[in-house]
């Protein structure tokens, strides 16, 4: 069975802000698909929605065919999505190990710690932090928390994996082994929506691009076509000048290229 | 070897806690074992309470609530339900295998008027037997009042995040309060509700026999239900139940997010506390002989949250040391002193000591003075097992890039 | 109450068809694929006010759930729960007696603006800092020991305004040093909790000055004289619009007001402008405000969030404290006093929604009228004051059901 | 005159320890002192009680103590809480190893506490518990000084009966075993006399009685009587006085702790004509030794004068030192047996306990809760009459026996 996420004019009001202005997408199988749009656009609410978060006002979500949308962030997580948090939400004072042994006995996995310690320990060794195993979550570095987030997702091993910009902050050493990760999950055939502002990372790795901006899907397409939209390089130029920091700076000069 | 410390020290103590009644023949004897039954009590709230709110991250200030209830459902079933050998003609009654379950009027605390067995007992021909029901089934309606009523709270706050949780669990056992002290006909309010005592005939063991108002019996109860408690908390906190707990009370979303259904061990964490709180309260009511809307009073619901505080909020190990400590500790500077020929009225001023004790320990020692020490062990032996780890494989180290 | 079976019928009514309303409504809306953040609670008032009169054209309607739609109901339930109360107990002085029902009111403003002063400070705090400070009552009590020692033991022939403003001095500067020495944590991530920290540190707090005052004062009820004692006098001579007696005002022969605490209640006004003034018009009161929407926003622009905070802490627990130093004058005062009013406030900011400072007035006003109604209105005398410390609390526990983020709140 | 009465107590106390000497039991004697010393119990009473059983400790140790031993005095704190009282009742028997108990204010701490020393075979000889039932259980080491409930209660009605146009009574009550049977009894005393009564009951932490008091004035009373103690009281009396309805405005009753003239002008400054049912000797008939004894308290405390509790703390030590030493041991049985046969000249008037073992209720032909019971703490109602009078000076306008003065009736 192919793996498919669905969702159907979203729509997400904030007072008398509207965040979501009806977005429909749909993704399929092993694909690596990239969430971008400049700050506000309304990506982290719509990851939020997809997760069960958040209440959409009007719009449907369907995993592998299955509502999600009415459903508690727990049931969406066991009907197969998982998600991290744009800022890093390691369970701090539990041990490394702890905190990957939550997903494997939430899902039923295991009844015990015994059950998944192999698991736990393969997961931490394939992330280069096992050494670090029995330290509290609060004692690892900005980046290591990320690689345990990551970790925590491979054990809850879901359908389709949301990631919040899981590169912000972290060490260029450490960059690599998400970069393994990715592969490694992509491999297994799982869906992955990537949030990011690091543009080279979004155009080395995904096949294709949502851009959101206001609320409005205003393109959705092979990152190459996308890159020359000219609504996107509106959407990132002409507002927000102190944007371009990271990724600004590439998408302009490619669209120029 | 230093890790295993804690477990021999538990040992050492549950062994001393058997054997103390036994062995102490102080002349103050009664004296003593009351203040254990009474640390014990303290122990019991503290310890579920460090369940609730260390773990769970709950911070409820019902925990005082649910014990009431326990005590009052059984206070109102000792007062007004009474087995009988005889029908009594005058109370609401119902047969039941030969004997009947009668139900008494109340008479609130009005000192003339004559409840509906007092008049039946003018009558009755001698060797009429009148009982309360068995101690067990209070026990077990008790806690199942307090688990009730710790659902319907777990449920109602679910959505109430940390201070309006706090405000909510307050105002709820504020309620309480008021009710028990104004529906004055059934609870006799300010008055108080007697309780028979827990063994009414005294009891027999090991062929000596304990009048009812002989402490070691009482002793012995109150500390099997201390040592359940701990086991029951301990081994939920070791279970998976504990690890979800830990880990929505760390964070409620990430928890979430990776299938922990965090409403249900919320719900959950509530209903085992009342209930262990309530079946607390039951056999204090019937120990003391009185129970009244007093316990209800801030103050008390305070004591409680220091105990666990200082103990250690997240050991419930810790959080029943510390209650035992504090409560022998706040009975022993009852004493008045005199310094420099003023006599200090200390019944006062330990409570100032107490409330800053509660905060230096909150602002410097997070973890409380019991667990904090053993955390320091722990992290401690964890920080050198990281260190030699790293030097084994040095590839590792250099993410070490803090 | 002469029909109580009646009134009991009309609110088991409202209660079953505001369950079925929440139930039904909310499953309308969704499966049409509308909006269904209101429609619960929307529900639950069109059920609890028409029964099935108004579920069903919104059931089979499901009109777009505006602000008047949000609002509207509720104004019939209360209105029938109040139609219900009338015609079942007739003989009620708050049914029959208009004087009596206009003296309770104007006595319930005058409270409820003194609970608004004091809940104003819980809920800045809460603005500022994000904490709820269960100290508050016994800043409120301090403030009252502190106006009776000054004018009755220290110095007394002063003017008791200078006592109040004392009080305000020290209950600010006793908050303010006890944010610096035990709130610090909180701001800087070394306390995994914040909120459950503060909480109970200032719980400790509490504790502590409670018995402090006790230990230090004694625990003998206290009271400072009236601050002003008004002559007799009468206008006109009949005696029909206004008679004055020492500690009391007569008007239209109705309304009966306590002089200590319509004094109170001028001083609370006074002071809110005060407030609003420092908050609106003062650099420093800019830069709290700018703090509260947004603290490192505020800390770009050169303003100092630690010597906001401490300012925040003090600002508040000195409300506390002035609604003290001007109630010593109108009750008798003890160590204990803080309690009660603490838990109030408590209600009322949660009433008004956690930090919203005009919601606190407000809640404080409607607090005055929920008690004044309670006192005043249920049939069984000796209930009516046993019950007075939980009818806030039976309202909070309403409110918190029916929309968890208060009156005034806006969604967390 | 302070130094003749100590030669007398000396005397006394020679002569027994002079008799029995051999059979003196463990030096120190002790005897508990039950006071309620923190919140929520009563503190002012329990302050005062413990100064009065102090300064009759000093007086016997000054004397040569009782058995040849000196006396020492362990105070404990109920803390007014039944629950308390049964613990330090446990803890003066088994830890204190005390011979005797004194004292005692709350009659819910003295319910609680008795029957520990009952079993025990501890005598008490209660010094403020009202509660009818601390003697109708006719327990054999119980005995009290304090008068009955009931008997307050009659004498409530029957001077509400005497008041000149009084049809419709509203009763105050606090919501405790005080309050409620005392209430209760008022009530029926007023139904006998042909007058009806309302009884109000009110929580004793509450502080604002203003929709209460607007709600009894709508009762229009012709008289209001109070049953509480504490700060509540203070509190009601003077609200009702703002609103129009207290002491000066109509007959008004209020309870003992407006005896403390001192506290009471100053919580209450517009309680003037206030009527007070005072237990103990009126002022005109204080004998030697209440007057030496309220020098010494007046002494030891700074207050104006003894309040009545204090004398009843003071003469249940001294009562037991006498038995103690009539009885030349201090065993239980012994010291019980000498209380049933006692004559006390004590400041309370001379003190017998005259239905006891050898003359039954039964067979004295009275009610059981005589039992043990001093059977004539006089009971009188005092009026203040000026503002600021202390209460020894206020006149006893009730009974016609006791009277020194006309009452004068505010609403006339």
């Amino acid at each position: 069975m192919t793996i498919t996420l669905e969702a159907n004019d979203i729509r997400k009001k904030f007072g008398g802000l509207q965040v979501l202005k009806g977005l429909s997408f749909r993704i399929e199988g092993p694909e690596l698909v990239g969430l971008i749009g400049p700050n506000g656009a309304g990506k982290t609410t719509l990851t939020n929605v997809l997760d069960g978060a958040i209440k959409p006002d009007s719009g449907i979500v369907r995993l592998n065919g299955q509502r999600i949308d009415p459903l508690a962030p727990y049931e969406v997580a066991r009907a197969g999505l998982g998600r991290t948090f744009q800022v890093t939400r390691a369970f701090r004072r539990m041990s490394v190990l702890e905190n990957l042994y939550v997903p494997a006995m939430a899902m039923g996995r295991a009844r015990s710690p015994r059950d998944c310690h192999d698991q736990a320990m393969e997961i931490l060794e394939f992330l280069t932090i096992d050494h670090l195993r029995n330290e509290y979550g609060r004692a690892l570095s900005g980046g290591q928390q990320k690689l345990l987030e990551l970790g925590r997702l491979l054990v809850l091993n879901p359908d389709v994996y949301i990631l919040d910009e899981p590169f912000a902050g972290v060490h260029p050493t450490l960059m690599a082994t998400i970069y393994k990760w990715i592969q490694r999950v992509n491999g297994q055939g799982k869906a992955i929506i990537l949030i990011s502002h690091q543009m080279e990372s979004i155009f080395t790795l995904c096949s294709r691009l949502l851009v959101l901006n206001y609320g409005d899907l205003i393109a959705d397409g092979v990152p190459s076509v996308v890159k020359n939209d000219p609504a996107v390089i509106e959407a990132y130029l002409g507002h927000d000048e102190d944007m371009s920091g990271t990724g600004m700076v590439s998408l302009k000069e490619d669209s120029h290229a | 070897m230093i890790r295993s410390l804690p477990n021999a020290l538990g040992a050492l103590g549950v062994a001393f806690l058997l054997g103390f009644p036994l062995l102490y023949a102080g002349g103050n004897y009664d004296y003593v074992m009351h203040l254990w039954i009474t640390a014990f009590f303290y122990a019991i709230l503290a310890s579920s309470w460090a369940l609730l709110a260390g773990y769970g991250g709950q911070f409820s200030f019902g925990h005082m609530a649910f014990m009431a209830l326990g005590a009052y459902s059984a206070g109102l079933l000792d007062n007004y339900v009474v087995l009988s050998s005889h029908a009594t003609g005058t109370c609401t009654e119902i047969g039941l295998f030969g004997s009947w379950l009668v139900l008494v009027d109340p008479t609130g605390v009005s000192t003339s008027a004559v409840n509906c067995l007092q008049q039946a007992r003018g009558v009755w021909p001698e060797g009429v037997t009148t009982s309360r029901l068995p101690l067990l089934l209070s026990i077990l309606i008790g806690a199942g009042v307090g688990g009730g009523f710790g659902w319907l709270i777990g449920t109602l706050v679910l959505r109430l995040r940390a201070a309006y949780l706090a405000l909510f669990t307050v105002g709820f056992s504020e309620i309480l309060r008021a009710a028990i002290s104004a529906e004055v006909w059934l609870t006799r309010g300010q008055a108080g509700l007697p309780m028979s005592p827990i063994f009414p005939e005294g009891v027999t063991i090991f062929g000596t026999f304990y009048a009812s108002n002989a402490k070691l019996p009482v002793y012995y109860v109150m500390l099997g239900l201390f040592l359940l408690t701990l086991v029951i908390l301990i081994s939920l906190a070791r279970s998976r139940i504990g690890l979800f707990l830990r880990a929505l009370r760390e964070d409620e979303d990430a928890a979430e997010a990776l299938g922990v259904d965090t409403v249900k061990y919320k719900r959950t964490v509530f209903v085992v506390t009342a209930m262990i709180a309530a079946t607390a309260g039951v056999v204090q009511g019937h120990y003391v002989g009185i129970i009244t809307p007093n316990t209800l009073i801030l103050l008390q619901m305070a004591l409680v949250i220091a105990m666990a505080v200082i103990g250690g909020l997240e050991n419930v190990v810790a959080a029943a040391v510390g209650a035992i400590i504090i409560s022998f500790g706040l009975e022993f500077l009852r004493n008045d002193f005199i310094i420099f020929g003023e006599r200090v009225d200390m019944s006062t001023w330990r409570l100032v000591f107490f409330g800053l004790l509660l905060m230096l320990t909150l602002r410097f020692l997070r973890n409380g003075v019991i667990h904090g020490g053993l955390l320091w062990l722990e992290r401690r032996a964890v920080g050198a097992e990281t260190v030699a780890k790293r030097r084994a494989t040095p590839k590792s180290g250099t993410e070490e890039a803090k | 109450m002469e029909h109580s079976l009646f009134f009991w019928s009309v609110m088991g009514w409202m209660v079953v068809w505001g369950a079925i309303g929440g139930t039904v409504t909310r499953h309308a809306y969704f499966m049409r694929d509308l909006d269904v953040t209101d429609a619960r609670r929307v529900g639950v008032a069109v059920g609890a006010a028409t029964g099935p009169f108004g579920l069903i054209p919104l059931y089979f309607k499901t009109p777009k759930l505006t602000r008047l739609w949000k609002v509207a109901p509720w104004f019939g339930v209360l209105g029938l729960f109040v139609l219900a109360f009338a015609l079942s107990d007739p003989g009620n002085v708050c049914v029959s007696s208009g004087s009596f029902l206009t003296s309770q009111i104007a006595n319930g403003l005058i409270m409820g603006t003194i609970y608004g002063l004091m809940a104003l400070g819980l809920a800045l705090i809460f603005s500022i800092i994000g904490i709820v400070s269960f100290s508050h009552g016994e800043f409120y009590m301090i403030g009252g020991m502190v106006v009776y020692y000054v004018t009755a033991v220290l110095l007394p022939g002063w003017n008791p305004l200078l006592a109040v403003l004392m009080a305000c001095a020290l209950t600010f500067c006793v908050g303010a040093l006890f944010e610096r020495a035990f709130l610090t944590p909180i701001y800087d991530g070394r306390v995994e909790r914040p909120i459950e920290y503060s909480i109970l540190v200032t719980f400790g707090l509490a504790f502590f000055l409670q018995y402090l005052v006790q230990g230090l004062g004694g625990a003998n009820p206290v009271k400072a004289d009236a601050f002003i004692e008004l002559p007799r006098w009468r206008w006109p001579a009949d005696g029909s619009v206004i008679v004055t007696s020492r500690a009391n005002i007569t008007l239209f022969d109705t309304i009966f007001v306590s002089t200590p605490r319509l004094m109170a209640a001028v001083v609370s006004i006074l002071a809110l402008a005060a407030l609003i003034w420092f908050l609106f018009r003062t650099w420093w009161g800019k830069a709290l405000r700018a703090v509260a929407q947004d603290r490192q926003a505020a800390a770009v622009t050169g303003i100092d969030p630690r010597i906001m905070n401490m300012l925040a802490f003090g600002l508040g627990c000195m409300l506390a404290g002035l609604a003290g130093a001007v109630l010593v004058q109108a009750f008798s005062w003890l160590p204990q006093t803080g309690t009660i009013p603490a838990l109030r406030s408590f209600v009322i900011i949660v009433l008004g929604g956690l930090g919203s400072l005009p919601g606190a007035f407000v809640g404080g006003i409607l607090m005055g009228m929920i008690e004044a109604a309670g006192a005043g209105c249920i049939p069984d005398p000796t209930r009516a004051a046993s019950y007075l410390p939980a009818y806030g609390m039976v309202v909070l526990t309403l409110v918190l059901l029916l929309k968890p983020t208060g009156l005034f709140g806006r969604k967390a | 005159m302070k130094t003749r009465f100590l030669t007398t107590a000396a005397a006394l106390t020679m002569t027994t320890a002079l008799a029995a000497p051999a059979l003196a039991a463990d030096c120190p004697i002790r005897i508990g002192g039950l006071a309620p010393l923190s919140a929520p119990g009563s503190v002012t009473g329990g302050e005062a009680m413990r100064a009065a059983m102090r300064i009759a400790i000093d007086e016997i140790n000054a004397g040569g103590g009782v058995l040849g031993c000196p006396v020492e005095l362990v105070v404990v704190d109920t803390e007014g809480l039944p629950e308390r009282g049964r613990a330090v009742m446990e803890r003066l028997i088994t830890q204190d190893r005390v011979v005797a108990v004194g004292g005692g204010y709350h009659s819910s701490v003295g319910l609680a506490s008795k029957n520990i020393a009952n079993d025990t075979g501890i005598p008490v000889v209660f010094a403020e518990t009202w509660n009818d039932r601390i003697t109708a259980d006719q327990q054999r080491f119980i005995f009290r000084l304090a008068p009955l409930s009931s008997e307050v209660a009659a004498i409530y009605a029957n001077f509400a009966a005497s008041v000149p146009g009084v049809q419709n009574v509203v009763i105050v009550a606090e919501n405790t075993d005080y309050g409620l049977p005392a209430s209760d009894m008022t009530r029926q005393g007023l139904e006998a006399a042909g007058i009806t009564s309302t009884i109000y009951t009110v929580d004793i932490g509450t502080q604002d009685f203003s929709g209460i008091i607007q709600r009894i004035r709508a009762d229009k009373p012709d008289m209001i009587i109070q049953v509480m103690t504490g700060e509540a009281a203070y509190n009601f009396t003077q609200q009702a006085a703002e609103a129009g309805i207290g002491p000066g405005d109509l007959p008004m009753t209020c309870d003992q702790n407006a005896l403390e003239s001192a506290a009471y002008w100053q919580n209450v400054p517009d309680g003037n004509l206030c009527f007070m049912n005072r237990v103990g000797l009126p002022t005109a008939l204080y004998t030697e030794r209440t007057t030496a004894f309220e020098a010494a308290y007046v002494a030891a405390t700074g207050k104006d004068a003894a309040e009545s509790y204090a004398m009843e703390a003071y003469d249940s030590i001294m009562v037991i030192a006498q038995a103690i030493a009539e009885a030349g041991s201090t065993d239980g049985n012994a010291v019980v047996d000498a209380l049933e046969a006692i004559t006390y000249h004590g400041v309370l008037g001379t003190i017998t306990f005259p239905i006891n073992t050898n003359n039954t209720p039964e067979q004295a032909g009275v009610e059981a809760k005589w039992w043990h019971q001093f059977p004539d703490p006089a009971i009188t109602v005092v009026q203040y009459q000026e503002q600021g009078q202390s209460s020894t000076n206020a006149p006893v306008v009730y009974p016609p026996v006791y009277q020194t003065g006309d009452a004068i009736w505010p609403h006339q």
